[in-house]
């Protein structure tokens, strides 16, 4: 069985313990966030456990390389306090379960790119910015079977993404690639940070979907019509995994001419509150609400014509409410499309 | 040539008659699983006066009519059992008048939902009838008949208790009609004797509806719609009491179905919210998600499903079609039975192993009607139209639904003949006497859509 | 059952009657503007011996007199349902009924037969006496505008149009000969396709002397002298107003002109 | 065939007959498939003739002619393909016409589609005229037979034959001449472009037709078309690819527009009307173009462009689709699509329908007639009511 490797003396060497105290939904001082580390180190119950929306940011936070949100998720399913309710722990699980058979194993020729589960969305994937690009297997009746099943860290079900991974990374492996671009910032993460941190083996490399939009627009660089926008990005709570690439928004807005400036951005970033607001906590409606508000007022404030998203959850999630404050959501893929003037795809 | 059908093109014109093998087969065969039965003649009249010659000349020849909207009710209502005459109503489609000041709608018989949906929608988009959730094509008359209930059935009950008044070619030909445009030009009520209880509800085998008034609703501007999510069917109906209990909701439906596998042995219950305003409708969620399903989201039992619901406006469209096609066989036909709230979990249970007896993927639910007054609780059953072995099943799973429905208590709604036969078996026997006696009244040569509500 | 279907093309002028002009020779018209079909009465004849045969079995052969273009006739009697086809490689235009009739028993009488049909008449000529000419040659009973048939046991039985729409019913004897009058049946449309196939099948092309005969011994009874356009008519109105007004008018046009 | 060969067996028993084939976008009325509003008779319904065909591919009911009406009735317009909430709705009006590839086989088809077929079999097209004759209209015009210039002006059988559609051809021709485009035609060598032929099942004969044209258009270094017809432009544009004909391809509406916008047509001299546009099916649901012709209209100065209650995706179809602008199936009646579109045209308060299509326009005029409309409404081709703004001086 995978073990999370979980370094305590790190944590205890610890001086800032950013993890709890940069946290944008608990407002914990720095010794508070000592005891209540320790505790959670010892298996015993805290109220960070209680309070934790999930949004994984205390990844990003942490100093010292250590994996705090994946362990409260871990201590959250052993002390059986899940931030969710039952049925939809349980529609979530069933999500993961493939009822539609085996994934077809196609022959593919690098470079190779994974919708993961968003197979609905390959639409997105055309034009010059992916040509000569294969993708894995997009059959929606298969896809689960790519699945990188890191979406249980929000659910207290950690065991079930060890239980499953292994299965997936092998799959993707049978196509026998050496790199894969990932779509989703959740893949990236899972086979990038999620995988080494509980040991489980990852045999090709994996190549950030915002890395490969940078690279090729600079291959097309004379191909691209500033677009001079206004833009707000929604940075998704998995891109917290991958900080390192997070660079990318803004070398792809800049490239581009778009101003993707305002007051959440980068680690103030705020989540899109698709998992807070079923969150079985009191109050969680209303947080999800507030958050959602606060977000929506600083894209309006900063001006944002579109609102920028690379994750399709953010994008379901979010799309109405910036619709109906006048903002355009595209998916950043479209948003680079735009700006070699192209027609977006995901634009009806 | 035959001289009942020269009669008939006499009265309709030679375009809307019929004795041609292909409208026979079309009006021969069902949309559900009942077994065919061939026509003698197909008609399409256009006015009360043609549905009247038509009627006499069908006493005279003593040869059944059997009137047809838009044959959507699936239960084989509509299949000529005894041949004779199907009298397609659809042609007769004015929306006679909207009256916004006592919110009522008289239209002719043939008028489908969609044509009603979208007048009230260009014309009148502060009003509403309620919408049943069938094909556009659907007739308001048709619907009415079968005491169907739509979106505004938990607020106001069924579609039957709606209806101002009728206008009616009886059996033997003449009009007759019923409620205050019988004695007044305003079609505002049924009063003073509510349609005598002789037509709704009977089939169209005591008479033919040509007109009626419908009450219209305030519509109000946007509609959300969240999902609640429980496992424990236990839990079911003492939620949908609290939520009704807010009179704050319109269309409430819980339901359960196998497929998409993510959704197996989850009830999601779905809870439609309206109002003029996002304010509005935001104030009414929260006082539903936290005031009264609070409790159970804290204690996990239940959550809402995540994303922000999509506040719609305008048409929806109805998604049982598509249901129709999930064995790409293009058949689709559910039991519906009018039952007490509290028999929903004992509804899905048995429903459940009815099911997986015929090897068939369960869909079932209850919506709500009246303030939980009742459900009409669903069991429906797709099949592949090609194969007659999978209709077969569904034929049987249906047969099953209707005793289940009867066992439970509850009342199979626009039963098939089989489910009509059913209900007279359990009937108490004066009133059986009176429905015979009041069909022998109305229809001395039985020529009205024989078959069915037969007293035997 | 075996049938033969005696046929002929001939121009379609049906659209195009202001492009007709007599050509040189004075003794035909100008082809070169208009395409040619297959002649009307033929269709029928076709028709219904395809019929018969999917009834009752049996062979269905169709000949022509004409020349090479006129295979295009014969591949669509095929693609009707023909089983083979037999062109005499010879310009029927410039022959008189009787020579074609010669050279058509010549061809008939070697082929095996119980029923020989012929359309009533043709388009372009229409003598209508090809048929009841080579029933006289082949010395077997004829009937002619056929209306409708029945086979019977070593019997046809005919029913034939008269004047004002009266019927005479026949029976013949077999083998007998037909011609046969438009709207028998309704011939059968003879799709793209089909030709195409039915280049598969026989189309045999004689010549006269295979035939034993030869040009000159076949001397042309009747000769055609010339060929004139009737002049075209005077004037054309066209009457305009309600339905009443239009009669009126109409009936007065009539009897000043002594029609009525 | 059986069943078992029918190319849509998998799928056309999957029809549940919900009726949205018969709708509108906005369910106004249920009579916008034409078939079913001329007989308002299931049967006619798509659901109903996809029944019937599954039923008589299946040996459940035999071929008669009034099946075979009832198959050829279809306007082939897609109304239905729009509205059928189904997975397989592209798939419906192919449906319609496999089955009459298959009566087409079997030769039996109704008189007067074999009439159709055969007048296009011998003359090139469907009125049976001579072929000497399809050149006609363009005489005293001035306009050069096609060697070489930008464009071939291809009008398609109802414009180069029908008298009013040939007026339609000649002002549209004067209109690109006034514009100064480098264009020529192809007169008595113009051959049908088959599309009708194709939609009434006579898969052959439409290949023929369009290798035939195909080599013709090669031979004579065509490489772009302007057409005159939608019905043209959907056949060169969808189907002369499948036979390796690949053109660049313009509906005239498209052309103009450009013409327009690049200010080599001077309009100024206006159009002053109301005017109501009626969207040709194999412009707008075959081709999804909806714009081109209304931009055009609103280019003009004086052109008050008022929509139908049905427009776009959702119009009603003139019933002239699939040859029944020759075939009639849907004629002789109020509730002929013509008529119903007129009277709709009429409601608008506009004293002009434009059309963007010869067969329409022979449709909805003779409508109007029918009707006795002429006071009230005129139709009038786009191009003609072009040619008013940039030809005719504004009478002030």
């Amino acid at each position: 069985m995978y073990e999370l490797k979980f370094d305590e003396r790190k944590c205890i060497a610890c001086k800032t313990c950013d993890c709890l105290t940069k946290c944008q939904y608990m407002d914990i001082d720095r010794d508070t966030a000592k005891t209540e580390m320790r505790k959670i180190i010892n298996g015993e119950d805290s109220f960070v456990l209680h309070d934790c929306v999930t949004c994984y940011a205390c990844e990003e936070y942490c100093k010292m390389g250590n994996h705090p949100f994946y362990l409260i998720a871990e201590r959250q399913e052993e002390l059986n306090i899940p931030p969710m309710p039952r049925p939809l722990i349980k529609q979530a699980v069933q999500l993961g379960i493939p009822w539609r058979g085996d994934l077809k194993i196609e022959e593919v020729k690098e470079p190779v790119l994974s919708m993961g589960m968003f197979a609905p969305l390959a639409n997105l994937i055309q034009g010059k910015l992916f040509e000569g690009l294969s993708l894995l297997s997009v059959d929606p009746r298969t896809a689960v079977h790519l699945f990188c099943q890191l979406m249980y860290l929000h659910f207290a079900r950690t065991s079930v993404i060890k239980e499953k991974l292994p299965g997936i990374i092998e799959t993707i492996a049978k196509h026998n690639v050496k790199e894969v671009i990932f779509f989703h910032d959740e893949c990236y993460g899972t086979f990038t940070s999620y995988a080494p941190a509980v040991g489980i083996e990852v045999p090709f490399k994996s190549i950030h979907f915002l890395e490969y939009l940078y690279n090729r627009l600079v291959e097309l660089k004379d191909d691209i019509k500033p677009l001079n926008l206004k833009v707000a990005y929604q940075r998704p709570c998995s891109s917290r995994l991958s900080s390192d690439k997070l660079h990318f928004v803004d070398d792809i807005f800049n490239l581009i001419g778009v101003d993707g400036d305002r007051e959440y951005v980068g680690e103030n970033a705020l989540c899109c509150g698709g998992t807070i607001i079923g969150q079985r906590y009191e109050g969680r409606y209303e947080l999800a609400a507030d958050v959602q508000r606060r977000n929506i007022e600083d894209m309006v404030n900063a001006g944002a014509e579109l609102c920028v998203f690379n994750c399709p959850a953010c994008y379901d999630t979010l799309r109405r409410l910036v619709t109906r404050n006048g903002i355009w959501p595209i998916f950043m893929s479209d948003l680079c499309r735009l700006a070699i003037g192209e027609q977006p795809a995901g634009w009806r | 040539m035959d001289s009942i059908y020269k009669a008939l093109v006499e009265i309709v014109g030679e375009d809307h008659a019929s004795t041609e093998q292909e409208e026979l087969y079309i009006h021969s065969r069902s949309l559900g699983t009942v077994e065919p039965h061939q026509p003698d003649y197909v008609v399409a009249p256009r006015t009360t006066e043609e549905v009247q010659q038509i009627v006499k000349l069908a006493n005279r020849e003593k040869i059944p009519v059997v009137p047809l909207g838009g044959g959507l009710s699936l239960t084989g209502l509509v299949m000529p059992l005894r041949g004779g005459i199907v009298l397609d109503m659809k042609r007769m489609d004015t929306i006679i008048e909207v009256n916004e000041k006592a919110r009522y709608v008289i239209v002719e018989a043939g008028v489908s939902q969609g044509k009603l949906i979208s007048c009230l929608e260009r014309y009148h988009p502060n009003l509403m009838h309620s919408e049943p959730m069938a094909p556009a094509q659907a007739t308001i008359a048709g619907n009415v008949m079968i005491h169907g209930q739509g979106d505004l059935a938990q607020p106001y009950g069924f579609n039957s208790d709606m209806v101002n008044g009728l206008e009616v070619v009886l059996p033997t030909g003449e009009v007759c009609k019923i409620g205050s445009c019988s004695v007044s030009p305003y079609w505002f009520t049924a009063h003073p004797l509510p349609d005598l209880g002789l037509f709704l509800g009977w089939f169209g085998t005591t008479g033919i509806i040509t007109k009626l008034s419908l009450r219209l609703y305030p519509c109000k501007k946007i509609n959300g719609v969240d999902r609640f999510l429980v496992e424990d069917a236990e839990l079911i109906p003492e939620i949908l009491l609290k939520i009704t209990h807010t009179e704050m909701v319109g269309d409430l439906v819980s339901s359960i179905q196998g497929l998409p596998l993510a959704v197996r042995g989850i009830h999601i219950i779905t809870i439609n919210i309206n109002g003029d305003s996002e304010k509005e409708i935001e104030f009414k969620r929260q006082l539903i998600r936290e005031d009264i399903l609070g409790e159970y989201i804290r204690n996990g039992d239940c959550g809402f499903m995540g994303t922000t619901p999509d506040l719609r406006t305008g048409q929806q469209r109805p998604t049982i079609t598509t249901v129709a096609d999930i064995k790409r066989g293009g058949g689709f036909e559910y039991v519906g039975a009018i039952l007490p709230v509290d028999t929903y979990p004992e509804c899905c249970r048995e429903g459940e192993a009815i099911s997986s007896r015929h090897d068939i993927i369960y869909t079932l639910g209850g919506r709500v009607i009246g303030r939980s007054h009742a459900m009409m609780f669903f069991w429906s059953y797709a099949f592949n139209r090609a194969d007659p072995e999978s209709v077969r099943q569904a034929r049987e799973a249906l047969h099953e639904s209707d005793e289940l429905a009867l066992k439970l208590g509850g009342v199979p709604w626009k039963p098939s003949v089989y489910g009509q036969k059913l209900i007279m078996e359990k009937m108490e026997p004066n009133t059986l006497e009176l429905m015979r006696k009041i069909k022998e009244l109305l229809d001395p040569n039985g020529i009205m859509n024989p078959g069915n509500w037969e007293v035997m | 059952m075996d049938i033969v279907v005696a046929i002929k093309q001939v121009p379609d002028t049906s659209e195009a009657v202001d492009v007709v002009e007599i050509d040189a020779s004075g003794r035909d018209i100008n082809k070169e503007a208009l395409v040619s079909k297959i002649n009307d009465w033929d269709e029928y004849a076709l028709e219904e011996a395809v019929q018969l045969k999917q009834k009752l079995g049996g062979t269905v052969t169709a000949v022509t007199v004409g020349a090479s273009e006129w295979d295009d006739i014969l591949r669509r009697a095929l693609a009707m349902g023909a089983d083979r086809a037999i062109r005499i490689d010879e310009d029927a235009a410039s022959m008189d009924s009787n020579t074609v009739a010669k050279i058509l028993t010549a061809v008939i009488i070697h082929l095996p037969y119980d029923l020989v049909i012929f359309g009533a008449q043709s388009e372009d000529f229409g003598s209508g006496q090809l048929g009841c000419m080579v029933a006289e040659m082949l010395d077997i009973p004829h009937a002619t505008l056929v209306v409708s048939l029945q086979m019977d046991e070593g019997e046809v039985r005919v029913s034939r149009e008269l004047e004002g729409g009266a019927l005479e019913l026949y029976t013949l004897k077999l083998p007998a000969l037909l011609t046969i009058q438009t709207g028998i049946n309704r011939p059968r449309y003879v799709s793209f396709a089909s030709i195409k196939k039915a280049r598969e099948k026989e189309l045999k092309v004689i010549s006269l002397n295979e035939l034993g005969l030869s040009r000159d011994a076949l001397t042309p009874l009747v000769i055609l002298e010339k060929l004139e356009l009737t002049p075209t008519g005077k004037k054309a109105e066209l009457i305009s107003g309600s339905a009443e007004e239009t009669a009126g008018k109409l009936a007065m046009i009539l009897n000043d002109s002594g029609v009525i | 065939m059986a069943l078992a060969d029918y190319k849509y067996k998998d799928v056309i028993h999957r029809c549940f007959r919900c009726g949205y084939c018969k709708f509108p976008s906005n369910w106004m009325e249920v009579n916008n498939c034409p078939a079913y509003a001329r007989f308002r008779l299931e049967s006619y319904s798509t659901g109903g003739r996809l029944w019937l065909i599954r039923a008589w591919l299946n040996d459940e009911i035999e071929w008669t002619d009034h099946l075979a009406q009832i198959v050829y009735s279809c306007a082939a317009c897609k109304n239905c393909v729009e509205q059928c909430p189904y997975r397989f709705h592209d798939d419906i009006v192919d449906m319609i016409i496999a089955a009459r590839s298959e009566m087409v086989e079997r030769g039996s088809i109704p008189s007067v589609v074999k009439e159709f077929l055969e007048n296009i079999q011998r003359q090139g097209n469907p009125y049976g005229n001579a072929r000497s004759k399809r050149g006609e209209w363009v005489e005293g015009m001035g306009i050069k037979q096609y060697e070489g210039q930008e464009y071939l002006y291809y009008v398609g059988c109802v414009g180069s034959y029908d008298t009013r559609a040939k007026e339609t051809a000649r002002t549209l021709g004067e209109v690109l001449l006034k514009a100064g485009v480098s264009f020529g035609v192809m007169g008595n060598d113009e051959n049908c472009d088959g599309n009708e032929v194709s939609k009434l099942g006579e898969e052959s004969l439409f290949q023929s037709l369009a290798e035939d044209n195909i080599q013709q258009f090669k031979d004579l270094g065509v490489e772009k078309i302007v057409a005159l017809s939608p019905h043209s432009y959907n056949a060169i544009k969808n189907d002369y690819p499948m036979f390796n004909g690949s053109f660049e391809v313009f509906h005239y509406t498209q052309l103009l527009r450009d013409l327009i916008k690049g200010g080599r047509l001077d309009i100024s001299s206006g159009f002053d009307a109301r005017v109501t546009y009626h969207d040709p099916c194999f412009l707008g649901r075959w081709n999804k173009e909806y714009e081109a012709p209304r931009q055009v209209l609103n280019a003009i100065p004086g052109v008050e462009l008022v929509e139908m209650e049905r427009s776009r995706e959702g119009a009603l179809c003139c019933g002239g689709g699939g040859g029944n602008f020759y075939t009639d199936f849907l004629g002789g009646s109020e509730d002929s699509p013509a008529r119903i579109r007129i009277r709709e045209a009429c409601a608008t308060g506009a004293s002009i329908v434009a059309t963007a299509c010869p067969n329409c326009m022979t449709m909805l005029e003779d409508a109007v007639k029918a009707e006795g409309l002429e006071e009230s409404i005129k139709v009038k081709d786009i191009s003609e009511i072009v040619a008013e703004a940039c030809l005719a001086k504004r009478a002030d």
